[in-house]
């Protein structure tokens, strides 16, 4: 799951998670790489997160950013996004 | 790594390069803000904190914060450097530096600088103890 | 004549020192506030602005002032310096340094120091233009 | 009127007068000494004051000092006080 993210079959897509801080602790790991099926949104793919055995560390309704910029949940992914779920922000 | 982006840096920020970055000729009044690595009371013996971000992302919110505070005071002049890494006890983790031409709005806009940071910039801080634990500080949900 | 004054210099003012002179370690937040002398489309080429002050008046002025904001803002540290004689443009004929646990305090000291020293402190500006000339600055009314 | 302030009568009190800024300008000098009646007030030394002729550069109710705080009319001034008439402030 964490290779380099190669093309996915024409109705899935794979895109890029990425953990910070705290969750990143908790994973073990700052980045994986999941495949959804074609259409899925940001809330889909936390979701797939969640089935992660370390999961349980995050919040009901953790931030995420897709692409660099804070996203809703309803937003839909492409190919290559890069999906990161933002622990409570502490910077200043 | 950072030393040549304009907005996270691993060594002290040097308040002198933001003076002159945000000076003109029009500024009568200029803000700068420190926040600074304290020792409080109720965290016991910090002796540095630890700062690390979400590099590609901070560096694009910062952009848009700034952004959003230049297209509220267009005559003010802005500049902003984060610290990551290691920050030791009284040493600033993020410099902003406001100018224009009245201070109501070099105060205000160093104030909307530093307020929407905190807010929303992907940055995380684990304090360092002298005792050798440390510690996730629980920040805010961040969001745009 | 003014060196050694805690309030009022002949030379360009010293921030690193007046930042040195308001630290503390309990310090999280930190507001410089400069005034600058400026280039304004409504007054002209301006080259430099004379300020001069009923000095020992102007000290004790500014020991109230500060004392007010301390008593005000407890937790606040708070270093001022106003310069005196001949300014350049682009130079700071005042700066105010005010630390605090929280960024708030820093905040609110630094605006309410900058608002009495305008309103109170008996000091005068005169602008000297690249003409020759020179002109008064009309003031406030002056008062405790 | 400008000699050093000696003592005055038993029933009179000196006092020094400060100009500054444009006020000193106006009158050609920065200070002046008056000998006012016992019980005289800052507004009793403004009124000697602006039986000067560059007075007329005054404003109607300029702000005054006493012994360097800012003071009201009525104040009593004593032997020796130090009454600054303050042009409009423009520090900062």
């Amino acid at each position: 799951m964490t290779g380099p993210a190669g093309a996915a079959g024409a109705d899935a897509i794979r895109v890029r998670i990425r953990l910070f801080a705290s969750y990143a602790e908790a994973a073990g790991r700052d980045e994986l790489d999941l495949v959804l099926s074609a259409g899925a949104t940001a809330a889909d793919a936390l979701a797939a997160v969640r089935g992660q055995p370390w999961a349980s560390r995050l919040p009901p309704s953790p931030a995420v950013a897709v692409n660099r910029r804070y996203a809703k949940g309803e937003i839909a992914l492409r190919e290559g996004d890069e999906v990161a779920i933002i622990p409570p922000v502490a910077g200043g | 790594m950072w030393a040549m982006s304009p907005w996270l840096t691993d060594r002290p920020i040097d308040v002198g390069q933001l003076l002159s970055d945000a000076a003109s000729a029009g500024a009568g009044g200029t803000v700068v803000f420190l926040g600074t690595v304290r020792r409080s009371a109720e965290d016991g013996a910090i002796e540095a904190i630890e700062y690390s971000a979400y590099d590609e992302m901070a560096e694009a919110e910062f952009e848009r914060i700034v952004a959003e505070a230049t297209a509220r005071w267009p005559q003010a002049r802005v500049a902003l450097r984060h610290r990551i890494g290691l920050v030791p006890l009284g040493e600033a983790s993020v410099v902003i530096v406001t100018a224009a031409p009245h201070r109501a709005e070099a105060y205000a806009a160093s104030r909307f600088l530093i307020e929407e940071t905190k807010r929303r910039a992907p940055i995380w801080k684990k304090e360092r103890f002298l005792s050798g634990q440390s510690r996730w500080v629980e920040g805010q949900q961040g969001g745009g």
